[in-house]
């Protein structure tokens, strides 16, 4: 059997399967299906100081291979999180990822800092690049040096490793990637979901009720994998790749991009053993083709291998 | 659902194993225009399920369409060990599914949410179900008859050739009401109209009721501005309710917030809650309806 | 029955869907299938100065809903095309827009000479977003400044309607927009494909031989439909929507996103008689729905409306 | 292809009518470890359709693989109204065309490219599949055998449980050579081993052949690296050779560009020639190969 373990910058993993941030709640919905311990990580719904009411409904269109959110980081705040949902995660085995926004650099300064405090917590994933809030969101997440700013006053406070999530909707990932490992980012997660629409021809209005949302699943995989591609060739930094991913084979494709480790955003909305399934399949792959690591297949179709 | 309590009781209905299901499709027939209903065969949904829950379909094994499809569980025969679902053509989901042929295998999710709750032992209940909101009403009825309540079921549609369940509900004894927009056939206009004068008439004390029992409460599923509606009537004639809510699903599960809806408390204070999970079924009081 | 004629800064057109560039050769291809004519105009395939080979095979991938190429601009020249293919479509009573492409203002400048002195020609539209070539293609349509300068280059040889052709590799799209209204753009088509990758699990390489490509195809229209809509709110120019459009209902939405008239590119691949079945079910939904003209729909999802 | 030409003629034998054709599947199953033959019935398919050709098959009617498939003409029978064709499975497409059953239509594009050409009346000719490059050579072998032409069929298959046509082709009348990577039936390695030794042994002047008539030509279909040693060979043999080519489709049309390849003329000018449209089948000695 194939050895699944994966240390990112000290993050270690048992397997390389994450839950990605916003498609798996706090954990409690799938442990109807398995147990938490199960992921390589859980990335918690994205957290804001105070409690956030979100966005109207409608939140979610379909569209072709693909889906539209715009659930405007509805949550209960990290004082919240680290009370009762941190623990909880904890004591069922699971490995968790705090994902931390903002509206300001404040907010970004006040989050951090209160989880500085938080005790079992595995790593902080640092969302510059959400489409879904008015302020701040994407916004620190399309300039380099509010970027790398954002990630200075994280970085500050933070004792686990460091993860900035990067956003898609840039003309260039490289140069915000560059600008936030020259931070002190330990680790980067693309790609968020790029900013998208869907139009409901009935009424002639916008399918969402904030008219615009952002683009996840299968859809958005080729520009996920061309950024992972991108990135891993511009930094040294582990990566982990999602977007798209709802099989093993795609979860391959990302390791052969070189991301270090993956997550699984919208496959576990249409498919809740989506995480189980992936897990399987890489070790089943592994062994076929005769790796005896996932860390083995890494960056294997970077230029150069 | 706990047909014990006496109060709205959200706790869960607990699956027995796996939410993820293979039902065989036994029947796929249209029984309305553009509607059809489906009958599925899997002994331990149809065991599980309460009237108010709803499942996940998958329509397809591909990507295409991505998302699971949500409908009301609108028929439950744990004998048959079955269930059925009614779906109107919307697009194409339901196009797809209408295609489907019996004998075929069909993936779900379910019995997901919280079903309607009553009162254990006889008495009456109000149902209002607005075009496809009658579906999860059906087997709320028959399980309200099999207790013996007087039901009262008021239906509203656009016209006569989108009715169904009028039948099936005479059959298990309840007293139908029907009202189409285009008065083709019972009363012309919003169904609405009869329920308040029903309302109007049998609200309140018992005393000059049209009818012996008490009146325990009026459930209701259909289009938002007709839930609406029905609510206003409610809070108008002191009755309590209960509607079924809808709202567009990323997961049903409960893990995207995709369905939220305004819930406020008896002091209130309003909370976010999901449709899917701590719904879809909610106290007309609590819902807070927007625009 | 409802009119679909559109007039677009003066490119009048009898129907308002056209062939995207590239998808549609010189639209001898089709003429198998139904008159060059009967498309509101043929955007024919990207021209250079000189015959251009294009980019070695594999060229094409598959994708979730969606394609990558990287053909690379393969083009007879834009002396040939004035010489052969223009007369050719003219001929056979097609409207015809040339798309033109350049490695350098002066290749830009080159082209557009040349083609002032062609005959027939109904509108010059300039790539400014091909992602298939090392130098110039996309790089002119990532930067406004520079956008801007090829707008006016061409504009000053230009004796039709001037179209850019808009990226959609960008952070802000209206940014490049505005620039290229300023400097004299007459029509804006958006949008081009997206920067994408397919990997192939078995050999562990990129599928395509020039490793990344442009995406293109139903994944990318709720990107496409976003970017439309935000570019009707900023520009008052007539906007060419394409991205993803497969069928009279994607159409449409184009339509109430703000679009004037709308390109099917990847459909043609994949259906032959895309063009007329969108034009047909256009005009039937309009009916249907009580609209007098195709113009009365257009940005109904816009705010304000 | 004009059966009466003499040389290569790439002009195309058009269509009659669409090139949008529905037909109706009537035979699908597996003959091979992981292959399949096709049976597809349309009468003006299989009176246009000429060997070489190839067909793009539309797999789904949605969104579902998003790009048809190509697929060679294995086999063309205008009295029986039908084509057949021979697929393995590769990837999603070929897995969905798998469980397609009997009675089903099939949506494609076809006779697309233009086919292999030849002299008519008597003579010898040589065939050299790799792999799946051995279906559009099967209708090839029995033209040329209605011409009473000899015809050598070389087969070359990684194992013997990958071999088909074999008994098809002895049914016709052609000798057949068959070599597989793994010896697990003719001779083992590959096959260009044994064609080398029949091209030394036949090529040149008809003198000291061990056969009467002349050899006329090589046909060649299979993987790049296979081509490009049969071409070699030709070269070395002085052979004339049409080779079969693939390349990753977008349309099938020649409108898209997807599907180039480099062409040499005879005065060493490189053009670009797409191989749905000038070819699949081009002359060895005008290919290109890279790498
Ligand atoms: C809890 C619940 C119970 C439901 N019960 C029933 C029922 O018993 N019978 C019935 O006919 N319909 C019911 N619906 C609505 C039904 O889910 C939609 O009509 C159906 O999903 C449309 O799918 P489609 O592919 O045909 O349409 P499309 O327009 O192609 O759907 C596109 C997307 O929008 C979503 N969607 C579209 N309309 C609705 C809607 N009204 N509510 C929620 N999502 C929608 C779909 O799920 C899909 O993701 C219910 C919805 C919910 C939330
Ligand atoms: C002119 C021509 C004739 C062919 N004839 C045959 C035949 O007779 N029998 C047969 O088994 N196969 C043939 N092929 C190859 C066949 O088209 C592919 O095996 C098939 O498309 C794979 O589809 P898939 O969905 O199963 O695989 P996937 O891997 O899912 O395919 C993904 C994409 O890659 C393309 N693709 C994958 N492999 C190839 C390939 N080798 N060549 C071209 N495109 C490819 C597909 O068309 C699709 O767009 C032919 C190819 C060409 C170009
Ligand atoms: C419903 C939903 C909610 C999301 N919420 C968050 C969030 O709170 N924080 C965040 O960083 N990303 C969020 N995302 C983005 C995902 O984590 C992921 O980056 C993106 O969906 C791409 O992966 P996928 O294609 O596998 O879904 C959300 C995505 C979806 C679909
Ligand atoms: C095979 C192919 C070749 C293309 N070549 C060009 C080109 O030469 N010039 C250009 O401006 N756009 C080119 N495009 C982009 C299309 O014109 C169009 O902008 C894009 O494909 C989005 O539309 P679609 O989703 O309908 O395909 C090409 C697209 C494809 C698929
Ligand atoms: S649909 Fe995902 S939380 Fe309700
Ligand atoms: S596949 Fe499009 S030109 Fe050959």
């Amino acid at each position: 059997m194939a050895d699944l373990k994966v240390n990112l910058a000290g993050l270690a993993l048992d397997n390389p399967v994450m839950a990605a941030s916003g498609t798996y709640g706090f954990g409690r919905e799938f442990l109807k299906f398995y147990p938490s311990s199960l992921p390589g990580a859980i990335m918690a719904k994205g957290l804001t100081v105070e409690p956030t009411a979100g966005n109207p409904t409608p939140r979610i269109a379909e569209t072709p291979a693909g889906m539209l959110n715009s659930i405007g980081l509805q949550n209960p705040g990290v004082d919240a999180f680290i009370a009762e949902e941190l623990p909880w995660l904890k004591s069922q085995g699971a490995r968790v990822i705090a994902n931390i926004n903002g509206h300001s650099l404040k907010d970004f300064e006040e989050i951090s800092r209160r989880l500085s405090a938080a005790t079992g917590l595995d790593a902080i994933e640092v969302n510059i690049s959400c489409p879904n809030v008015d302020n701040g969101g994407m916004f620190f997440g399309t300039d380099p040096a509010l970027a790398a700013q954002v990630t200075k006053v994280v970085k500050k406070h933070c004792r686990v490793p460091l993860i900035i999530k990067l956003s898609p909707n840039v003309t260039d990932i490289t140069a915000i990637a560059k600008a936030v490992a020259a931070e002190g980012a330990d680790i980067l997660s693309l790609i968020n979901t790029l900013l998208g629409m869907a139009i409901d021809r009935k009424t002639r209005r916008p399918v969402l009720a904030r008219q615009v949302g952002g683009l996840s699943g299968p859809a958005v995989k080729p520009v996920a994998l061309r950024m992972v591609w991108q990135v891993a060739q511009t930094v040294d930094l582990p990566i982990i790749g999602m977007g798209g991913i709802v099989s093993a084979e795609d979860a391959i494709e990302f390791f052969l991009a070189g991301a270090a480790a993956v997550a699984v955003g919208s496959g576990n909305l249409t498919n809740p053993y989506c995480i189980p399934e992936i897990v399987a399949g890489i070790s089943q792959w592994l062994d076929q083709e005769g790796y005896v690591s996932i860390n083995d297949i890494r960056g294997l179709a970077l230029p150069g291998h | 659902m706990n047909h014990d309590s006496s109060t709205v009781n959200h706790s869960r209905q607990q699956a027995e194993g796996s939410l993820v299901k293979k039902a065989l499709l036994t029947r796929n027939q249209e029984i309305a225009k553009g509607i059809y209903e489906m009958e599925l065969v899997e002994p331990d949904l149809a065991a599980a399920a309460r009237p108010g829950q709803f499942v996940m379909l998958s329509i397809s094994k591909g990507l295409e369409p991505f998302l699971r499809r949500p409908f009301g569980i609108a028929g439950i025969e744990p004998q048959k060990g079955s269930i059925r679902l009614i779906y109107q053509l919307a697009g194409r989901g339901t196009k797809q599914m209408a295609a489907w042929e019996a004998g075929r295998p069909v993936e779900l999710l379910g019995p997901l949410g919280n079903g309607f709750a009553w009162e254990n032992g006889p008495g009456r209940a109000v149902l209002a179900g607005g075009g496809m909101g009658i579906a999860p009403l059906l087997p709320l009825a028959k399980a309200l008859r099999s207790l013996n309540k007087e039901v009262t079921v008021f239906l509203g549609a656009r016209s006569l050739d989108l009715v169904f369940g009028i039948k099936e509900l005479g059959q298990a004894g309840c007293q139908v009401q029907l009202a189409t927009e285009d008065g083709s056939a019972g009363a012309a206009g919003f169904v609405t109209l009869p329920l308040e004068a029903y309302l109007q008439k049998n609200a309140g004390s018992s005393a000059g009721n049209s009818s012996s029992a008490q009146l325990q409460g009026l459930y209701a599923c259909g289009p938002t501005p007709f839930l609406k509606a029905v609510s206003g009537l409610c809070d108008r004639y002191s009755i309590t309710a209960q509607l079924s809510l809808e709202e567009r699903m990323g997961c049903g599960l409960g893990a995207c917030m995709g369905c939220t809806v305004q819930i406020k408390d008896s002091a209130g204070k309003i909370k976010q809650q999901r449709v899917c999970y701590e719904g879809p079924v909610f106290k007309a009081e609590e819902v807070v309806f927007h625009g």
